[in-house]
Formats: C-alpha cells, structure tokens, sequence
C-alpha cells in the first residue's frame, strides 16, 4: 500500500485545493488525556481529512523537577527518585545512577551483587517489553493481548516483590551493592517462570498479534526510521536497532559485567515490509525478550556466593569531586547521567539526567509526516515512549 | 411455493376476541402492531442486557479472568445495574452543541435496530407481520443508520464525534453493497423476497440450508454477508467509528447517561438483527438440522442460531486488532465485492442446470 | 438529580429509592482512563486479569461524559492541572474523585522541591478518597474503591439540612 | 558496525582540533578522568561541524547536551559526542557569562541537539542563536525564571495555584 | 499493483491468521482464571514487602537517624532532654533511654515506601509492616502520630522543658558576667560574651 500524500494527489489533479473548493486544514488536538498516548503527551496535528501533514509534540505536563531534587537530597537519597523517571524499568534507572556513582568513586561491587544487578536488570526488561507488547496491542485495537502480558508481568512483578518489597519502584540497587540478598526459592521461581515465559510466547503472543494479518497490515511500511536519520536524531535501544543499527551498549560499550554473558543482537531484518518500519520495532522487542531470558539463565549458573554490599560504603557516602558521564543500556535506550560533584556536599552538585526517550520521541514529527491518524498511533506505540522518562 | 395466508399472530387473537367487535377493522390492526412493537421492543431490551453481561463474561474468560462477580449471583444484575445508573445520570448538552439533532440522533439509530425485527420468522406462523418484500424492507431500514449517526456526530460539535461519523457514514453506505450481494445470492435460490418463503425453501435437513446447498458458492455469500455484517454494526474488526484508542469515542463522544446507552443497545440490538438475518437467509431460519429433532419448536433453533451467531461476533471482538480506513476500503471493494459477484454468478448457474 | 432531590425529608419513599439508586451507582462506577504517572500502571494490573476490577462492574470509559469516577492516577503538574479541572467539570453530575497515590495526594515526594508539581489535587477539584501507596498496590485501590462504595452506599436524595453535605 | 581501525585517545583529538582551529580550542588538562575539552563560545558550530564530518573522526551523535550553573556569574553547556563508526567519545565545554548567555545552536549538525537545547533554555536559562524553534519545552511557557539556576526563587503563585507546599501552622 | 497470485495469497494468510488467532482465544476460554478476588481471597504478602511504616515508639530512642536519611522528609520529631529526676528504662538494645519523645509523627502521604529509613535505625523500632488497607476520605487522617505521650504530659513537659531552658539561660548570662567581670583585670579578652 503506497503512502498516501495529500499534496502529490492534487498536484496530480493539476489543480491545488486553494485554488477550487476553499477547504481549510484542521488542527486536531490529541490532549494530554487521550487513550494510546502513554501517558500525559499533547500531539497538535494538522490534519486533512484523516492524513496528517503535521504533528508537534507539546511536553512536560509531567515534569517532576527530578535534576532539582538531585540536588538536594543525599547520594542514597537519589535512587527512590531514579526510580520514579521511567517507572516501567525502575531497574535500568537505578542501575545507570549507581554505575555513574561508582564510577566516580572508583569503588569495586561484590561479585554477587554484580550479578544480582544483572538479573534484576533483564528481569526488569522483559516486564518492561511486556507492557510495551501489551499497549502497542491495545493501541492497535486488540485488547486480550494486553491482558495476556500483564498475567506473565505479574509473575516478574511477584519476583521482585519478594526479593525486594516493592512491586513497581524499587530502590534495590544501592551505591556499593544491592539491598537485598536473594531469598532462597528465588532460583527455581525464576527458573520456572522463564520456562513458561518463553512457551507462551512463541506459542500465544506470537501468533494472536506479532503474525497476526490485520496486525502486520497496519504495522508494516508505516513509519519508516532510517538508520542516519535515526542516529541523526539520538535514538537508542529497540528504535535503533528496529532500523537495522547494529548498536547495543551491553556488548559495544560493556559496563558491569555483561561481556561475560553470550546473547544475540537483535536488529531488525524488514521481514514484514522495510527496514525501519513498526512491525520491525515491535519484533525487535518480542526478540530481545528471548535474549534477556538467556542472559538470566546464564547468570543464575554461574551467580557466586559472598557478600552483596561494598564494606566501605558507611551510612554517609564522601564522594571525591569530579564529573563523570555513565551510561547503561536500559530497556527503552540508552540512559545516561552526567555527574558533577563537588567533594563536599552531601549530594550532586549537579546531575544531568539523559533520557532515550525524550530523543527517541523527536523524532515523531519527522516520521509521521502524511500519515493517517491510526498510523501516528501506531508510530507513537512503536516509538514505546513513557512520559516520566520524556519530561522527568 | 405455498403462498399461505400468514397473519400476524396478534390479529389473530384479536379477531377471536368477541369483546373488540366494536372497534373497525383498521383500528384492530393498529392496535395489534402496536401490541407487537411493544412485545418485540422488550424481548431485544432483555437480551441487549442479557448480550452485555454475556459480553462481559466471555471477554473475561477469553482473558483468564472472571468478569463481573460482585452484583448478583456471578454479576447477573451487573447490566441492570448499569441500565439504572445510566438513566439517573445527569444528561449534558454541551453549549455549541445542536440541540435537536443531538436529541434526535440516538432515536433514530435505535428506531432503525427495532425496526428490522418486524420482518424476522421466529417460528412457523410467529411472525409480526410477513411482508412479501420482507428482505428489501430489512436492507432499506438498515440504511436509515448512516443519517442518524451523521447527525449525531455532527451535532456533537466535536472532533472526534466527527472523524467517528465519517468513518462509519464511509463503512456502512460502502459495506451495502457486499451485504446486498451477499443477499441477492440467498434471494435467487429461494426465489422469493418474503422471509417465511426463503426459510420454507430451506425446509428439509441441514444440506438443504443456503450455506451449504449449492457448495461453494452458498458458502462463499454466508462468509461474505457475515464478514460484511460485522462491518455494518462497526463491530471489530472493523470498529473504527468508536475506536477507543484512536478516537476516544468517535461519535458517542459527547453522550452521557441514557442517550449514550440508547447507542449502547442499539449496537446490540443490530448484533442481534444481522444474526437473525444472517440465519434466516442461510442457517435456514426455525427448520430443524435433522428431521429426528423435528419435536424440539421452531423458535428454539432460530434463537440457538441466531445467540451462536452473536456470540462469534463477541469472540472476534477479543481476538482481532482494527483496520485502518483505507484497509477496510480496500477489502470492500476490492475482496468482498467481486466475490459477491462470483457467488451470484454461479449460484445463477447452478439454477439453471 | 433534578425535582426530587433534597426538596422531601426522610420518608418511605426516599429511602426505598435511595437503596435501588445507590446500589445501581456503586457497582457500575465507570473511571475514565486517566493515567498520569507510575499509578496509571498499578490502576492498569489492576484492571488487568489478576486483580479484575470488571469484577466490580468497573469498565474504563475513555470519554469523560460516560464516566462517574475519575482517578486520578499520578503526579499533578502545573502544566496540567487546567486540563484536570475541564475534565473534571465535563463529567456528568454524580461525579467522585479518588486521589491515587502520594503525588496526587499531597505532591508525594516531590513536595519540598517539585517547583512544577501541584501540591495534592485537593487544591482544585473536591477529592472523596484518598488512597496511600507510592505507587499504592492493587489491593490498595481496590480497598480505597470499596470505601468509595461505602460512601455512596450512605448517600442520600432526602434534605441534607442536619447532615454536612459530603 | 565497524569496529574503527584505530580508536583516536583524546590527545590525538585534541592535537588535531588545536591544528585545525588554533587560538578556539582552549588550554584544557587531559589527565582528569574524563576531561572536558574547552571551547570559544562562538566557534562551537563550526567545530561541531568539523568535528561530525571528519572522515577519521565521525561524530555522527552528539549523546547528550547539558548546561550547568558553575558558579555566581558564568553557566556552561557540555556536549558529549560519541563516534558509533570509530567508537570513540569527547566531552566539549563551553563557558558563558551567566547575564548575555548566548551561544550558537548545533540543531544545525545534530538534530537531537534541537529539544535538547530548548530544555537548556528551558531549566537553565542559555540562550541559543539560530535555534528554529526557540520556546520552553518542560515548564508552561509563562512560567518565570529558570529552575536549575542555584539562585532561583520559587514564584509564589502560578495562574491561581499556590507553588509551595503551605506551611502548616499547627504546634 | 500486486500481482493476482499476490492478491488471493493475501486473503489467504488473512483467513489462516484470523483462524489461528481464534483458536487461541477459543482455548483460553476454557483456562483457568488468574483471579484473586480480592476482597475474599488475598495474595499472601511477603515479609519483606514496604507498605505502611510502623515505629514501636517504646523502643525509639530518638537518635534523628531516620529524620536525616528520609529522602523526602516525611518524619517530624520533637526531642526533649530528660529531666534529672523522672526515668524512661532501657531501650532494646540495652543502652538507657535519653530523650522524651513528645511528637513522632510520619506523613504517610508524603512518604515515598524506599524503606531507607528502616536500616540505619539502631534499635530497629522503625520497621515497615504488610499493611495496606488505610485508604481515608480526609488527607489529613494519612498523618500517623506514633507519640505515647497524651497531651497533658506533652504539655506537662514542655512547660518543665521551657523552665528549664529560662535556667540555662540565666545561668549563661551569670558565667558571661563573671566572664566580662574577670577580664576586666587583663584587657577584656573575650569581649561582652551573650
């Protein structure tokens, strides 16, 4: 199915619109509270008719002030906040936070704790993938596969629970190491939910949605990304990858102890229509659930025994001045934060919060130009943005 | 083809009631469709509410999950209890919204899903009132839609109640012509317009029904007429006009309260029309399957079809996403239709061998 | 509700139609999806297979004229407390709000230096329960809508002039 | 993704910006752990330019934008660019007077740098040149002040809503 | 346009993919339910789970501990010194209680559930229990006091607090007269003192 673009159709009838029937463009106001924008987005399309010819993102109706709080809280005190930027995937934030501090002070993590980190952290992306699956379904109009992912993510969400108390906003990693230790039935849980996990998915959520006729109809060939544009406009993570970038900062740029684990790349093939498009973002996701599942069963053989906090961390952290930049692979792109401590303070002097989806979202009003408006809900699904983590 | 007297069922009552004498002829009638509209309007309000709850339920257990529990034994009086908030709900009309179209349009819409069951024979002599053009009523009065929900989304004066009109005016006047395809086909091989005919013509066991006489192509006009059906009543998947996601809730956009619900149980009460058609023309109506079943009585076996009918209609509901426009276009005219059009062009050949 | 309400005291009538009433709006309250921030995804598990919340007759409407409760699920902002209050006065008159979560309570954490953050949503629309948690778990909405119910359930048609209007 | 013959160290970097653009490129010691290359303000497109297009250098994404209050009278803005061909990163900085912070845009080279850089206005307060769309990007746009600033004083009310947290009286 | 073989292949992997995903719905019909249902049945909560904070205010020997290391600064403390003559017995860990604790109270709307209060506290009073059923329809009902004091002993000691506060401060003032008296032989060192 060829795009559509308004203008070429008239030109192609020799005659601009202006020119006969005075029709007149209409601005469409998709607020802050409408159904598929994930959360509080206002996108103003011009829209003719139903093709759009142009949409402006209007953010930060859910700015939260987090690089004021971080400045003034102390250095353990910024993690309940790190959660709260992009509360899907409170595991990546806290992790990049931690590394960056770390990095910093040059202080070494137990080796348990590394890998406690590392399952938490896939654990964490194959719920946050799940979520994403489940809207993008429900942004295309299927409502059970929403439904069928959050019965798996709840199995994730009782894992975390028991091992650290908190359903959705964890504070479990901390400077130096982790806060809880892993309790004894954690193993066989994770195990046996990762067996189901990987069922379920090639035999049910494929089918009913990834394979699914009407599904591929409306995501192929619809907002195509191509690579320099996307690397032009600083997207990272499974947008980048879905424009066939081969570019994942666990294996490229390893931090903590990733390069230790064996698990495939996923970049997107055109399988269903061309490099770039929705369905490629959307499979590139699907897949890496499969890579995270592999990681966590590599790293539950080989996890060590001993302790899981650093013993020179005290209950006041001295952090030596200086500015580092760390970055971590987190589910939606690559979440980065740029540190300036001062040596004296009993927080950051200043910490720069880089977050992939605040550019991943940029990028919507380059590809959504003369699309239909089901197709920008498509593409704002694809794009899988959470609005904590655009406006922090 | 016995061309019998049917009476509507309550002219006859009336005529072995002594007591009316006094009243003319045309008065009895009157009085008899009156007493039929009201019959037929309380049986499609219980089973609207009783299609919501069934609704309800099966869409929760398709999602491993148990739909309403708490009203009433398994949430039996769930859709009774929303019918009664809906009505104390307070109704607002927004300021620029167009007051009487506003008003006019849910009764429009509603009026054309009763309307339709006049025609339907639930039984061997149980019928309203049996047109000899029964069919052709069915297809005009289920276009009377389009103007009422134009009329409700261009009164709301927003929007989105205005993409939803759009859309649906675009779906249901383009997805007539596959269903009146569709309709032609089953028409030829019965050979008459008036319902009770088409479903004698189907009498004898179930290889006598349209769907699977005639094979391929009766089939073939069941699967159109059903695919293009679904899109009449804006059902998934093809539920653009009140798509949730894309426009909040297209033309139902600015209803509250019991307006909104007339809607409400008008897309039920066309779910339940378009089965009826669907097993009248091809499921053939009251007849039994086998003739060993022959003591079980006609409107049985119309409302079992008919109620499987609906509920595949539930079942696509949670199973498929949405079409865009132009999709839904293009299999409009360019699948649906010229298979239609194969289909009557071999049943016509099948006649004539 | 129009001419019969608060113009008869407590008689016969009003309570008979009291109960049928009452019962018909607590088990078919309709939110509209109005997620915010981290609360929209604990108001989506719950809407979602383990802890139904259709189970209570609730279905998540998404336009705000077919809808009696809004939840308001997540940190209010600045930015966003105009379109709160249009929302809010765009839904039909037996209207409830529940106040999800710390921000939406007081501000939550960000009350000392959110600059951008509205301190509670008290502040601009009337709040009927507040509901703990940051963000507060399933059972803990579901707990705060049956409070919710509780309060409906004592609602009244008759004249309020001894009993503080709630 | 080829893995870069040679991944360029920040000295040889800064040897080349030095050769290339001279008196620009300010002293700046590399030994720190990561070490910020300081830059004349109005230089900072043509470098940036310079610097995505050389072909042994290709800093095709600028990584992250930020700007910091360094003390009472001068901001900075800190680019960090990283190469995805040669797999090297360098961090440059430049210093602005806090009272005509006006710096050249780089949405020009990289176009994430566009929202970027209206959030810097937005929370910090630099003013950038030659910016297509030059509005705040977070906070409403008749919001006063700009937050990040140390001396930035709550405004008391915003279109009718008190800002800070009241103070309770109570004992 | 696509080709004819494209076309009816098209309607082809239409039907067998709408059939597919059928099937699977139809078999998810007959699963079993995932549901909890709330009210009667409940999920077992685990000991470690962060829900509402609970401080056994006999053992809390007021050391700010948590005050300082709240992110959010949700708990408010009031100390008072203890007064010579009355006794508050030992705290847990053995070491004697010191401090009155007329007001300790935690803005559970304000908290955010890290928990991070609960590890440095030494006598391990502060501690976070499973409970989460408090929903409220006042804002102001979600401020937990945790004092044992009632008002009268709360008003009791501040009055004694503020007696003897007046001491101290004319006693201060007596040193910083001697103070100013003594210097006066060498110079007037420490200046007027107060």
């Amino acid at each position: 199915m060829p795009e559509i673009k308004t203008d070429d159709v008239y030109i192609e009838l020799g005659k601009h619109p202006k020119a006969g029937f005075a029709t007149d463009d209409m601005i469409l106001q998709m607020g802050p509270q409408h159904p598929s924008t994930h959360g509080v987005l206002r996108i103003e399309c011009v829209t003719d008719g139903e093709i759009i010819k142009k949409a402006t993102c209007h953010i930060g109706y859910l700015h939260r002030c987090f690089e004021k709080h971080a400045e003034n809280v102390m250095w353990q005190g910024v993690i309940p906040f790190t959660d709260r930027m992009d509360y899907l995937a409170s595991m990546g934030q806290n992790f990049s936070y931690v590394i960056t501090v770390e990095k910093l002070m040059g202080i070494e993590v137990p080796e348990r704790a590394e890998y406690m980190r590392v399952i938490t952290a896939e654990l964490q992306r194959i719920a946050s993938h799940l979520m994403a699956y489940g809207t993008y379904g429900m942004d295309i109009g299927a409502f059970t596969p929403f439904l069928w992912a959050f019965r798996e993510r709840e199995y994730v969400l009782d894992l975390f629970e028991k091992l650290c108390g908190a359903r959705l906003l964890y504070n479990y990693m901390w400077i130096g190491g982790v806060s809880h230790d892993v309790y004894d039935g954690f193993a066989e849980e994770c195990m046996s939910f990762l067996d189901t996990f990987e069922r379920v998915v090639f035999e049910e959520f494929n089918p009913i949605l990834t394979y699914n006729k009407i599904f591929i109809e409306r995501t192929a060939n619809v907002g195509i990304l191509s690579p320099e544009l996307a690397i032009d406009y600083g997207i990272t993570g499974p947008c980048l990858r879905g424009s066939g970038v081969d570019w994942d900062l666990r294996r490229d740029d390893p931090y903590s102890i990733y390069d230790r684990f064996d698990f495939e790349v996923i970049t997107g093939k055109g399988e269903m229509g061309t490099v770039g498009d929705c369905w490629d973002r959307f499979m590139v996701r699907v897949l890496e659930m499969i890579e995270s599942v592999k990681i966590i069963r590599q790293a539950l053989q080989q996890m060590p025994e001993g302790p899981i906090m650093n013993e020179k961390i005290k209950k006041v952290i001295r952090v030596p001045a200086g500015r580092v930049y760390g970055r971590t692979e987190a589910p939606r792109g690559e979440l980065g934060y740029y540190l300036i401590s001062d040596g004296k303070g009993r927080g950051p002097n200043r910490l720069k919060a880089r977050s992939p989806c605040f550019s991943n979202l940029s990028v919507l009003e380059e590809i959504s130009r003369g699309c239909m408006l089901a197709d920008l809900i498509a593409i704002i699904g694809s794009l899988d943005i959470v609005l904590g983590c655009v406006d922090r | 083809m016995i061309q019998a007297e049917y009476y509507n069922i309550f002219v006859k009552i009336i005529d072995q009631l002594a007591v009316l004498d006094f009243l003319p002829p045309v008065w009895k009638f009157i009085l008899a469709s009156v007493i039929a509209a009201l019959v037929f309007f309380h049986v499609i309000a219980i089973f609207a509410l009783v299609a919501i709850w069934v609704e309800r339920k099966v869409a929760g257990h398709i999602q491993d999950r148990l739909g309403p529990m708490e009203t009433g034994w398994h949430g039996v009086l769930q859709t009774l209890a929303d019918a009664i908030k809906l009505l104390i709900k307070e109704d607002i009309i927004a300021g620029g919204i167009d007051r009487r179209l506003f008003v006019l349009a849910p009764v429009i819409v509603f009026m054309t899903a009763l309307a339709v069951f006049v025609v339907f024979p639930v039984g061997e002599n149980f019928i309203v009132s049996d047109l000899n053009i029964g069919i052709l009523y069915i297809v005009a009065i289920s276009t009377l839609v389009v103007p009422g929900i134009i009329m409700a989304g261009w009164s709301s004066n927003n929007k989105w109640s205005l993409f939803g009109a759009m859309r649906s005016a675009a779906q249901i006047v383009s997805y007539e012509v596959p269903v009146g395809l569709a309709i032609v086909c089953a028409v030829m091989a019965a050979g008459s317009l008036s319902m009770q005919t088409i479903v004698e013509s189907q009498a004898g066991g179930f290889w006598n029904w349209f769907i699977f006489s005639k094979f391929p192509f009766g089939f073939i006009a069941f699967f159109i007429y059903f695919v293009a059906s679904l899109a009449e009543i804006n059902r998934t998947p093809f539920d653009l006009p009140e798509a949730e996601s894309e426009i909040v809730a297209g033309y139902m956009t600015e209803y509250s309260g019991m307006r909104w619900s007339f809607f409400f149980l008008a897309e039920y009460g066309n779910m339940l029309a378009v089965g009826a058609i669907a097993t009248t023309l091809f499921l053939g109506g009251w007849q039994t399957p086998i003739s060993l079943l022959s003591f079980i009585p006609g409107p049985v076996w119309f409302t079992a079809k008919t109620m499987f009918l609906v509920f595949v209609h539930i079942w696509l509901r949670w199973t498929l996403p949405r079409l865009r426009v132009d999709q839904l276009m293009y299999m409009c005219w360019k699948v649906l239709t010229p298979f239609a059009f194969v289909s009557i062009f071999g049943i016509g050949l099948w006649m004539t061998f | 509700m129009g001419y019969i309400e608060g113009r008869y005291g407590d008689n016969i009538l009003i309570t008979s139609v009291d109960k049928i009433f009452n019962w018909a709006r607590l088990s078919s309250l309709w939110p509209m999806t109005f997620g915010l921030a981290c609360c929209a995804i604990e108001m989506m598990a719950t809407g979602a297979s383990r802890f139904d919340l259709d189970r209570f007759g609730i279905m998540f409407r998404a336009s705000p004229r077919q809808s009696d409760v809004m939840i308001i699920a997540g940190t209010v902002t600045m930015k966003m407390s105009s379109r709160i209050v249009r929302l809010y006065e765009q839904m039909p008159e037996p209207k409830y709000v529940i106040s999800m979560g710390s921000c939406a309570t007081c501000g939550g954490p960000y009350w000392e230096h959110g600059y951008h953050v509205l301190k509670g949503v008290d502040k601009i629309i009337p709040v009927d329960v507040y509901v703990p948690g940051c963000p507060p778990r399933p059972e803990a909405l579901i707990d705060g809508l049956l409070e919710l119910r509780e309060k409906i359930r004592k609602d009244t048609l008759a004249k309020k002039e001894d009993k503080v209007s709630a | 993704m080829v893995q870069g013959e040679f991944v360029m160290t920040i000295e040889e970097i800064y040897k080349k910006l030095r050769k290339s653009f001279g008196g620009t490129i300010l002293e700046s010691d590399l030994e720190v752990l990561e070490p910020v290359v300081g830059i004349e303000p109005q230089s900072i497109a043509e470098v940036s330019g310079f610097l995505k297009n050389e072909p042994d250098l290709k800093f095709t994404s600028l990584m992250c934008l930020s700007s910091v209050d360094l003390d009472e009278e001068n901001l900075q803005v800190v680019y960090h660019l990283h190469s995805m061909d040669h797999n090297h990163k360098i961090i440059l900085g430049v210093i602005i007077p806090k009272n005509a912070a006006k710096i050249p845009t780089v949405s020009g080279v990289w176009r994430t740098a566009n929202w970027h850089e209206r959030e810097a206005f937005d929370l910090m307060g630099v003013e950038f040149e030659g910016h297509p769309d030059h509005r705040r990007i977070l906070c409403p746009d008749d919001w006063e002040g700009h937050p990040l600033r140390k001396d930035y004083v709550v405004q008391e009310m915003y279109n009718g809503l008190p800002v800070p947290y009241p103070k309770e009286e109570d004992d | 346009m696509q080709s004819v073989n494209q076309y009816f292949l098209n309607i082809y992997i239409a039907i067998k993919s709408v059939l597919i995903g059928m099937s699977i719905t139809f078999r998810h019909l007959f699963t079993k339910s995932v549901t909890v249902q709330y009210p009667r049945e409940r999920l077992p909560i685990p000991g470690t789970s962060r829900n509402l904070l609970l401080n056994k205010i006999e053992d809390c020997i007021g050391c700010d501990q948590c005050v300082r290391v709240c992110p959010v600064n949700c708990i408010t403390m009031d100390t008072i010194k203890v007064f010579p003559e009355d006794d508050l017995g030992l705290a847990s860990d053995g070491s004697k209680k010191r401090l009155w604790l007329p007001r300790f109270d935690i803005d559970m709307a304000k908290c955010c559930y890290c928990g991070l209060c609960t590890y440095p506290c030494p006598t391990e009073c502060l501690i976070m229990t499973d409970e989460y059923e408090y929903a409220t329809y006042e804002r102001n009902d979600l401020v937990f006091k945790f004092t044992d004091l009632d008002p009268i002993q709360i008003a009791e000691l501040k009055e004694k607090d503020h007696i003897r506060s007046m001491e101290k401060e004319k006693k201060k003032l007596e040193t910083a007269k001697q103070a100013a008296a003594k210097p006066g032989k060498n110079g007037g060192k420490s200046g007027e003192g107060t």
